[in-house]
């Protein structure tokens, strides 16, 4: 059947994040902004929800089952708070989810139980390229297998969390085709330089990192002999990036309205005027259009189905819609909209990210 | 209950025989039909009617039926009882259907023979004694069609304005009307081409506003109505839009449909129950007009496949040329049509109230499926622009769903008042 | 300087094409489109507004110098009154200006006094094919040269007035290169094939033409040895397009206008509602600029600079804008604009027609 | 007269200067002042002002020596003689230097040491003995500034309903004025770093709506004004948007802009005269937005050039890459919005009414110059989207010129009521 009401589990699950986001990441998103780092409290209380756990098999300490469906859900709570804290929540996703997916038994042995433990884990992973055109399947930063050993060489930008991180996944191009090495930070040739500064997120440091000739032995290579699959990889990441977006526009959306209906010019609110009620109501449909897509794609991925090509359109709709919310949310508030007082202004430079954002966010 | 996106299996076997009817009766006379505007697609109308016939005997018995276990109308109410049932899934399966008819052609589509939108009024506002007096037809004998009549030449989206009389006539015990309608889809096949019926929304109170707005029926061959004329049409050339005249046309007291049918008319649904409808017809309309633009999509997709130009689902934007990104584009905007379609008619079928919805899918389909066969003809070049191909008649039978039943500004209008929680007055 | 004002001899004619425009070709639309055929009156009319000739040259029996910029205000009025007979009466330029713009002395003088005579010259042209992507610099029609004559073989569609033709412009590849020849229509091969309907401008009759082994002395290659360049016919073919599609936009916006301030709904006219306002608003900023567009790519043309791009650039906006515009007054007017009562709807169609017709108006 | 499309040549010879400024002054520091979001732009001020200073100082003899001749404004009359005149470029002039200095960067040019929009208030209203007294500063000395307030924190588009109060004082001849102002571009340059002056608009009569509306000059440090906050933005992060309390701010009487300077403020233009400042104010803005555009659109090209992709004016659409195509529009945008831009103003110039053209132009340049930004930084990817490229700062700048000068919103509106011949009570 079609039907468009969530589980009871899910009901809960997706309130307990908007209190979340509501209390922690609304109250804390303007400071983390300006000082370019999320609270280290909010991060914990973050963890302490154990989303990323939720999703790890209970045989490496997990409690539950991934529902790509599920974590959209929660997902545009989170994109609703606030995108960089929560970017800076999620970057230990970046390394555990693929090594869920694709890791062989060893992989998902060694590395799987660190994230169900009670400290935020120390990982990341390292996909971007400091190019103008980016392809994640077409990658600059290439790994040779040599022997028992692969090596890496390369640059990445975007890493996020990368000056603590212990571990990094590393994406790279092997014969014509993007996989994944697990590279621990100490490894000779594992540098970790300057800060990156994006448009939008500062709660999420992002570094670059050089690997120069990083040699790591070849069971570091993700999922063994079969390796990993770059867009089943990316059609998750598609689902959770897009119903981040989701949330982002939400935030705008809603506090357009509010703003739009409090605000008066020429003796009444400005939302009486059709120009103003008409982008709102664009908005709201816009967003319930991107939403539908992010949980087609997600039940379709749940149930096993080829979700790519519904991710994919899913994700580019979301890239566009988010830019259009969140831009015509600064235009409802005007002059108010430009200015750091009110948060319109950076869910704009936030929107603006998700084009940039493939393969970033895995929820 | 859950997120679910899953055709429902009858549904799905539904459609293969519906998409075989499209295939092979209505799309082989699409162009003929549309060249010949004011032709009957004959063949369609008669392999549909035992079908259409059948369907509306289910509506009305189940209508009926509920009717005597107390609930009171067909889109409404929940299941009383606390046992699970069998969700309902006629509107799901009608706008299944509808859009599969449409990707046939649009405008024999709207030809099919049914009770149309005067069922959904009557199914709606009447009472059980009305809807079988009126519906039953629909249930027999040879193809009827009903239609609704509310425009009128200084009412557009204005439904409020309607200048159409009905006056009682105590000697008679009859309503007699006067007015003139235009715009009225299946107008001349429902009065003068069949034993079919019109719904004729009259004012019994002009200083009343909308609570003096009344829905009268008007059977095929009343005195008093005229047909005065059937438009010549940009698009949808082969569905029947007629003008008429009412010239002192009596109908029965008990036309009015409503309970009571006092002569007040107090005690009927009126205006409510007319904008009620468009919850209902809303969503079919997006089906329409998403059908219109599957339509066009595919035959963009595959035509240009054989040129070369070959969909791609993985590859970063930058690296598409324009026409696989506005291919992508057409198939993200029919994905999210469809999806609020679907949604808005899910809710009806559950009994919610999905006005909000309704509207919804209503702005996004219109204007998707405008924008999408424009494209189509321009991504198909000069055959695309010739009548060599049906990319240009698609063009111009999709641009009807962004203004019939509420243009796409009166429908984001609505979606405006309903998220911000305006009144008319408010947010004019 | 910057400057946005006609010469009074521009006024003058502009004026006079206007009133063409008014009393002739609004008169006639509708009857013309129905029965797919320009009243002979109309047409004749039009020819002795002499427009074609004045852009002639004296010593071949014109009288004036060709001015682009001109050519684009005339255009514009013309395309205000009617797109398809328009295009009928501007037919026999698809033959003459080409000559004018790149034959040899002997062409131009063989051919050009005869689009200077009092009647309606026979004369035409074949670009465009029968595909679905078509481009004019990468035609399927050749053109190969055998000792002192070309055989042209190929398909046309779109080819104005073909049945009543008695010479022909053919495009045709030769070497890479788009040439266009002089065909007599009684050459052997040529063969007018079944007229064709276009969405629109039904007053244009077009037909398919086959060129079935058609052989012409070599010296019927438009501009002998030297040829043409396409690229720069195609630049003067895009300013009056998008000339003509300015002129067809902005009779759907007047329309509009005037339909929105008559029309009334809940009690006032629709154009004192916003979404109605602002749809005309920006109707008219967008024609306004496309009509700059076009200004200026004629006056650069005009003072000898390279204006392809410039022409490209605004052919592509009118293009854009004058679907947008008349589908907006189609919207305007509601289920007034779906029917055809009204000029609407036909506008809409020919609105459409402009982005097919590269290289089919030139003026 | 003529339609002509050239670029005067002393416009390009002193755009030639003003390229080099923005190239080797204005561009090197973008980033850091855009860091630090407070800090003066004092190379480029110091280098600027010689050339202002000349600049207002021609300006302000030119306008006095027209109110000798009869005429009373700056803007306004044309030529009394019928002799031909050299056609006035003024403007012209000025939104190409303008443009470019944008071009350079947005936040800095804002940052120029001039009369500004106070300049412009005073010539359309002033008396020709307040031009002198107030901008003879312009002319001489330090580097001075002049800003303008009329926003309040609850009057933003409505500039009609400020509540800032002018009482007359009888026994001092002064006015005293009350109330907060906002978004006072260049005000705490003007107030409480240089010795300029600040035009703020009050009403002197509350119940007098529009009419009421009076411009006062108040200058540099003028007890009673109090800047208040400096606010942090999205974008042109160099320029000083400050917020000020007026607590008994008391300035003499005949700082009344205008004729008579009277108690009653009657004779003034009041109202008028600050919405016939928008017709030259808004082509400046739009010109700064066309800069912006123009930086994004040529570092995207020219970067994108390098990896290969080329621009392409001669092929079909079909066979663009999006990003070819996506150029391809900006060029496009840019192309209208400039032409609007100069149309406005060589109305402007030549004494036509502008209004419309100044909305148009405003409302062309604020949308396509958000659009061509935010597209810019998306083709240049990863790089574009980070501060190690200048794309997503001028993204940031841009979005301001479809807020300021009247949004976007209201600028739409003054188009649809000059296009319609309706009054603001026709449509709101």
């Amino acid at each position: 059947m079609y039907s468009f009401d969530m589980t009871s589990e899910q009901k809960m699950l997706v309130d307990t994040v908007h209190r979340y986001a509501e209390k922690m990441l609304r109250a804390a998103y303007r400071e983390a902004e300006e000082s370019a780092a999320a609270p280290a409290g909010t991060i914990r209380t973050g963890w302490e929800l154990g989303l990323l756990p939720a999703g790890i098999d209970a045989e490496y300490g997990g409690y539950g089952e991934y529902s790509a469906l599920t974590s959209a859900l929660y997902l545009e709570e989170l994109g609703w708070g606030d995108v960089g804290i929560s970017l800076h929540l999620l970057s230990p996703n970046l390394f555990a989810l693929p090594v869920a997916l694709f890791g062989d038994n060893e992989q998902k042995a060694a590395w799987l139980p660190r994230f169900t433990e009670a400290d935020f884990p120390k990982a990341t992973a390292a996909l971007v390229e400091p190019v103008y055109q980016f392809d994640p399947n077409a990658l600059a930063t290439t790994a040779e297998r040599e022997g028992d050993s692969y090596t890496i060489q390369g640059v990445k930008i975007y890493v996020p969390l990368a000056q603590n991180a212990e571990v990094f996944l590393v994406y790279a191009q092997e014969k014509n085709r993007t996989q994944a090495f697990i590279v621990p930070a100490e490894t000779p040739g594992v540098q970790v330089a300057e800060r990156v500064v994006m448009m939008g997120a500062h709660a999420l440091p992002v570094y670059t990192v050089n690997f120069n000739g990083v040699t790591v032995p070849a069971g570091n290579r993700l999922g063994g002999a079969r390796g990993i699959r770059m867009n089943r990889l990316l059609t998750v990441s598609r689902i959770s990036a897009a119903a981040l977006a989701v949330g982002q526009a939400r935030a705008a959306y809603e506090y357009a309205v509010k703003y739009a209906k409090e605000r008066e010019a020429f003796g009444e609110p400005i939302a009486h005027r059709q120009s103003i009620a008409f982008m709102l109501a664009n908005m709201a449909i816009e967003i319930e259009g991107v939403r539908l897509q992010v949980w087609e794609a997600a039940w379709r991925y749940d149930n096993r189905e080829d979700a790519s090509k519904l991710a994919m359109l899913a994700k580019q709709a979301a890239d566009k819609m988010v830019l259009e919310v969140t831009d015509n949310a600064v235009q409802v508030l005007g002059g108010h909209g430009y200015i750091r007082e009110h948060p319109v202004e950076l869910w704009l430079r936030n929107g603006r990210g998700f084009a940039m954002w493939d393969g970033l966010i895995i929820g | 209950m859950t997120i679910e996106f899953k055709t429902p299996d009858e549904i799905e076997k539904q459609l293969h025989q519906v998409q075989i009817v499209a295939e092979n009766v209505m799309r082989p006379e699409s162009r003929m039909l549309d060249d010949s505007e004011h032709a009957r697609p004959l063949n369609f109308v008669h392999m549909m009617w035992p079908q259409m016939r059948e369907m509306e005997r289910a509506n009305l018995e189940a209508s009926l039926r509920r009717a005597r276990n107390g609930s009171d109308s067909d889109n409404g109410a929940k299941p009383k009882s606390d046992e699970p049932k069998k969700p309902r899934t006629a509107n799901l399966s009608l706008v299944h259907m509808i859009e599969m008819l449409s990707w046939g052609d649009a405008g024999v589509y709207l030809c099919i023979p049914s009770s149309a939108l005067a069922g959904a009024a009557i199914q709606a506002v009447g009472t059980p004694e009305q809807k079988e007096r009126f519906l039953r037809r629909f249930t027999e004998g040879e193809p009827k069609w009903g239609a609704m009549a509310m425009t009128e030449p200084q009412a557009g989206s204005d439904t409020s304005n309607i200048q159409t009389s009905a006056v009682f006539d105590e000697e008679t015990n009859e309503w007699v009307l006067n007015g003139q309608k235009i715009f009225c889809t299946g107008g001349k096949l429902a009065y003068a081409e069949s034993d079919g019926l019109i719904v004729v929304w009259a004012t019994v109170d002009k200083s009343a506003g909308r609570a003096g707005m009344k829905p009268f029926v008007v059977e095929a061959g009343t005195p008093g109505l005229k047909i005065v004329k059937v438009e010549d049409k940009l698009g949808i050339r082969a569905s029947d839009t007629a003008s008429f005249v009412l010239d002192n046309c009596r109908v029965p007291a008990d036309n009015l449909l409503g309970e009571s049918g006092a002569k007040s008319g107090g005690e009927t649904k009126g205006f409510k129950g007319a904008m009620r409808t468009f919850d209902a017809t809303r969503p079919i309309v997006a089906a329409s007009a998403i059908g219109i633009g599957r339509a066009a999509f595919e035959f963009a997709r595959d035509t240009l496949a054989k040129q070369g130009v070959r969909m791609d689902y993985e590859s970063p934007r930058w690296k598409l040329t324009t026409v696989q990104a506005d291919l992508l584009d057409m198939e993200i905007q029919l994905c999210q049509a469809w999806l609020l379609t679907v949604k808005a008619t899910a809710m009806l079928d559950s009994g919610d109230d999905n006005k909000l919805m309704a509207s919804m899918c209503k702005v996004k389909a219109g204007k998707a499926v405008t924008v999408i066969t424009q494209k189509a003809v321009e991504l198909l070049g000069p055959l695309g622009y010739s009548t060599q191909t049906l990319a240009e008649k698609w063009m111009r039978d999709a641009k009807i769903n962004d203004i019939y039943e509420g243009t796409g500004q009166i429908n984001t209008l609505i979606v405006a008042r309903e998220i911000l929680g305006y009144t008319r007055k408010e947010l004019k």
